[in-house]
């Protein structure tokens, strides 16, 4: 006798059960959205993390002073040469005129710089790097170029940015797979919970001649249904906090040091990881929480 | 047709529940199988819908050797069963009607048949105002009609019957039984555990009677061993 | 003391369970409450043991009004009662004893009356071999002796019987009333509702019958109604 | 008749409870280390990124320089002076020439400073602040001190901090605070769950004659050896997983700009705080769990 699989009379015997354990369907739903909107949380803070990382990166430089015997004309020149270097990302020149009303402004007021006279002042350029981890390789590189008389940076700076950005993004890959972790455990835990009074219905189902994938489909799409709502639910959430608090870290950070990235143009990546792993935690869940209890 | 040859069964405790039972019930054959609490005759009915696994002898039902059929096979098996539990064993969470109407999706049936079908089996075991409740809704006598109802409902090729009149009163009892009577004429075989000694003796039927484990006596017409009577 | 006056019942689905009960058990009687299915004998035991509330009427038990008894009372009006339940209602995850040490500890007992008094009453309905079982290893009828093994454990004023003896063979099933009738006789008021008709006519007791959620005939003297007979 | 309450009775029966519902307790104890693993990551987290901020901030300082008319030795007198300015954590005296040398150690090799004569520096005290944030009016205050003549500072970066730390510490927060609502859903979810399947289990016990206190006592206990079994364990894996991490990040930071704290000192308040949110939570959940199950 062949099996007729009705996936219609499936997904609603799936639909009503959501209904008839109702609790139990909440608490699934609560405890996807809890484990998504941690994880989305986290991911998102370290996304927005990485970026200023990168952004205080992009105004990490040294200067690369040019010999004084150059005129200035030619020195300006000597810009295509050394933005052929590599992980040179973008060198500005400088004139010592420049040079000198900057490093006036700078120490305005203190008399001790007082009326130096501009010559004491270099043509220089302000190189800008790809990779500030790269930073005395790059340096030796630009001294090397015809025309430079010396390069200036502070190593320790950038090696130190590039030390934090790799704990802090080490401490949040960690951090990311811990959650994950733990939310996949308490979601299959969540699922075990909720369907184990039903042991009894899905052994009385076997009974009266069920096969197992009859008794498993509906369980499937009730957990699909329970991780579309999950996810949704964390989805909108998720959007709502992020506003929330990029709002209040404007509102605090009056110089603008910290840029929130807009949620809108991530939204659509979030629904889909959200939908995602809501389907495959779900589905999967409720479909490995009964397995045991098909062996009747 | 059932066949059970020297039948051994030990739960897991080590009680000896079956000690080498042979029983053989022919297709089309009404049978009351009869005995005192805790003999055993529950244990045979749950080795017969392959609840519980022998762990001695041989068991056939209805062509499928139990002794070594493929798990994907036992939900075959059962569809030639109707089977009515000592405690109902209705779904919780579905009314009256879905709880029939799953046991006849469970085989296939389509939904033409299952329209059809539900109310007039319903309407046999007397509870066609009581489709839409749910099974704490209903009296314990109701609740065992509902387990009879769904039992007849596939129209299986036997009927297996665990003290199916415990919580009726008399008059219920014997329409029930009438109505298995009628049931068995047309073809299905029968195998119906009771206590009730009037039952028994009113219809002229085989009786086999087991106790401690062992089957004691096995005669046709309205037996019921007098030593364990009142 | 049991007293119904004018008791109506409807559930939350509409159903008018009982229409007007008028009932007085004294302390120290011996009533059978017969009924076909469905006609009302379970509502009237869930009325008395507090499980659910008349929807109208006036309710006492043994002292207690449960009109507007107070929440934290109940506790104490059911320590005064014995109650078998149509099913079972045994803890699934305690054993036997642990059922029976239970329902003792409940009301306060010694760890000492414990001990003498859980064994005493196993052996009387004949599952001393059994107390260390879980339900679910046990046939329907012992987990029946184990309801009713607790409902005695307590030596409670009144014991209320829903068809303690429909899982019970007819020679167990005439012990258990024997057992009942001879705790009656030593004081304890008792009200049992049964479908067995043998029985009932062998203990010449008064007989309170109900159909319908009326009660039809209330008389002395093993009676069974004899329309619903058969 | 009044009810004898025997402890005793109640924590066996309890503990017999944990191991008959064996697969929930095991659940509900998962649920719990999960609960105060992320709790106490995040906070051990914060508390390390809180102390390295305030070392940061600890190298926070501003310059004053001493009038040129005074001597060296009175300047150096002036200490006691600054130091009792509010908000002054310290000043360390630099005279002229030390100055100079630092001066021309950081542009070492640079000879546009080369013999710049020694006068045009002067005296001065690297002030070091308690609070960042107020650095403008400490500054106001030092320059009142008789015998200062100008200081010098850089606010931005000062005020950057300021905004990063106030935004880290809020981030924390809320993270912690979210987390923590986050937790205690899950764990009250997860009881109730456990605990679902037991209301009959209850109505069964009531009809017995027993009293809410009488069934609700097994529940306390159990709850609390489940919370304090939580408790104990979440708290060596969070030993574990600190000090790992924390080797982890002493391997990558191979310039030590990060200190991670000791687990050691901390041991003591984490299991405090562990246990007692196990009890509270272990117990709390349990009869709040079996509340609505007592009505019968
Ligand atoms: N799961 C089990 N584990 C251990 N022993 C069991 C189990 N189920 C039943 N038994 C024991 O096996 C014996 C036979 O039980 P069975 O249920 O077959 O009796 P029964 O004839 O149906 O009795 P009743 O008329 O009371 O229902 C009894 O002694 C019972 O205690
Ligand atoms: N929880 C409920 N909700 C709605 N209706 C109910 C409920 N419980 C019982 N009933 C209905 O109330 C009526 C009386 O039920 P009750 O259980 O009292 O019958 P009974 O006399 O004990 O029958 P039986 O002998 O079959 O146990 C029946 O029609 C039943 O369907
Ligand atoms: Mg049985
Ligand atoms: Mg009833």
């Amino acid at each position: 006798m062949r099996q007729r699989y009705d996936f219609g009379y499936f997904l609603s015997e799936g639909f009503h059960s959501i209904f008839t354990h109702g609790f139990m369907s909440f608490a699934a739903v609560c405890m996807i959205v809890c484990c998504l909107l941690i994880m989305g949380s986290f991911t998102l803070v370290a996304v927005n993390a990485e970026n200023m990382f990168s952004d205080l990166e992009a105004e990490n430089q040294f200067t690369a002073f040019i010999d004084e015997s150059i005129p200035q004309e030619e020195a300006r020149a000597l810009q295509d040469d050394i933005e052929a270097v590599p992980n040179v990302a973008r060198a500005e020149f400088v004139t010592k005129e420049e040079a000198q009303a900057d490093f006036e402004a700078d120490y305005e007021g203190n008399p001790l710089f007082e009326g130096l006279p501009s010559t004491v002042y270099r043509d220089r350029f302000h190189i800008y790097l790809d990779d500030i981890s790269q930073l005395t390789e790059t340096e030796e590189a630009v001294k090397e170029v015809a025309g430079v008389a010396d390069t200036q940076s502070a190593p320790e700076i950038a090696e130190g940015f590039t030390v934090i950005r790799n704990i802090a993004g080490a401490v949040a890959v960690i951090l990311v797979v811990i959650l994950l972790a733990v939310s996949l455990f308490i979601i299959a835990n969540t699922i075990k919970l909720a369907t184990f009074n039903r042991r009894e219905e899905i052994a009385i189902m076997k009974m009266c001649g069920a096969t197992n994938a009859f008794v498993r489909w509906p369980f499937v799409f009730e957990g699909l249904i329970l991780g579309l709502v999950g996810a949704v639910a964390a989805f909108f959430l998720q959007w709502g906090i992020y506003v929330l608090v990029g709002r209040a870290i404007s509102g605090e950070d009056t110089i603008s040091l910290i840029t929130v990235l807009p949620f809108q143009p991530m939204a659509l990546r979030v629904l889909g990881v959200f939908v995602l792993t809501g389907f495959v935690i779900g589905a999967g869940g409720s479909v490995l929480a009964i397995r045991k209890f098909l062996q009747v | 047709m059932i066949r059970l040859i020297d039948i051994q069964k030990s739960y897991d405790n080590g009680t000896k529940a079956l000690k080498g039972v042979n029983l053989r019930i022919d297709d089309g054959e009404f049978v009351f199988l009869v005995g005192p609490s805790g003999s055993g005759k529950s244990t045979i009915i749950k080795l017969i819908t392959a609840e519980i696994a022998p762990s001695g002898g041989r068991l056939m039902v209805n062509g499928y050797n139990l002794n070594n059929i493929r798990p994907r096979q036992v939900p075959f098996m059962r569809r030639t069963l109707g089977v009515i539990f000592q405690d109902f064993r209705l779904i919780e969470k579905k009314t009256v009607k879905e709880n029939l109407t799953f046991a006849m999706r469970a085989v296939g049936a389509s939904p033409r048949e299952i329209r059809k079908r539900v109310p007039y089996v319903l309407e046999l075991v007397g509870l066609d105002q009581k489709g839409d409740r749910m099974p704490s809704q209903l009296s314990g006598g109701e609740q065992q009609r509902v387990a009879i109802a769904r039992a007849l409902v596939n129209n299986p090729k036997m009927i297996i019957a665990d003290e199916p009149t415990g919580n009726l009163d008399p008059m219920r009892s014997l329409e029930i039984m009438m109505l298995l009577e009628r049931i068995n004429e047309l073809g299905t075989t029968l195998l119906v555990v009771t206590h009730e000694k009037e039952l028994v003796n009113r219809f002229s039927k085989r009786v086999v009677a087991i106790e401690n484990g062992r089957i004691i006596s096995d005669e046709t017409g309205g037996y019921y061993n007098n030593e364990t009577t009142i």
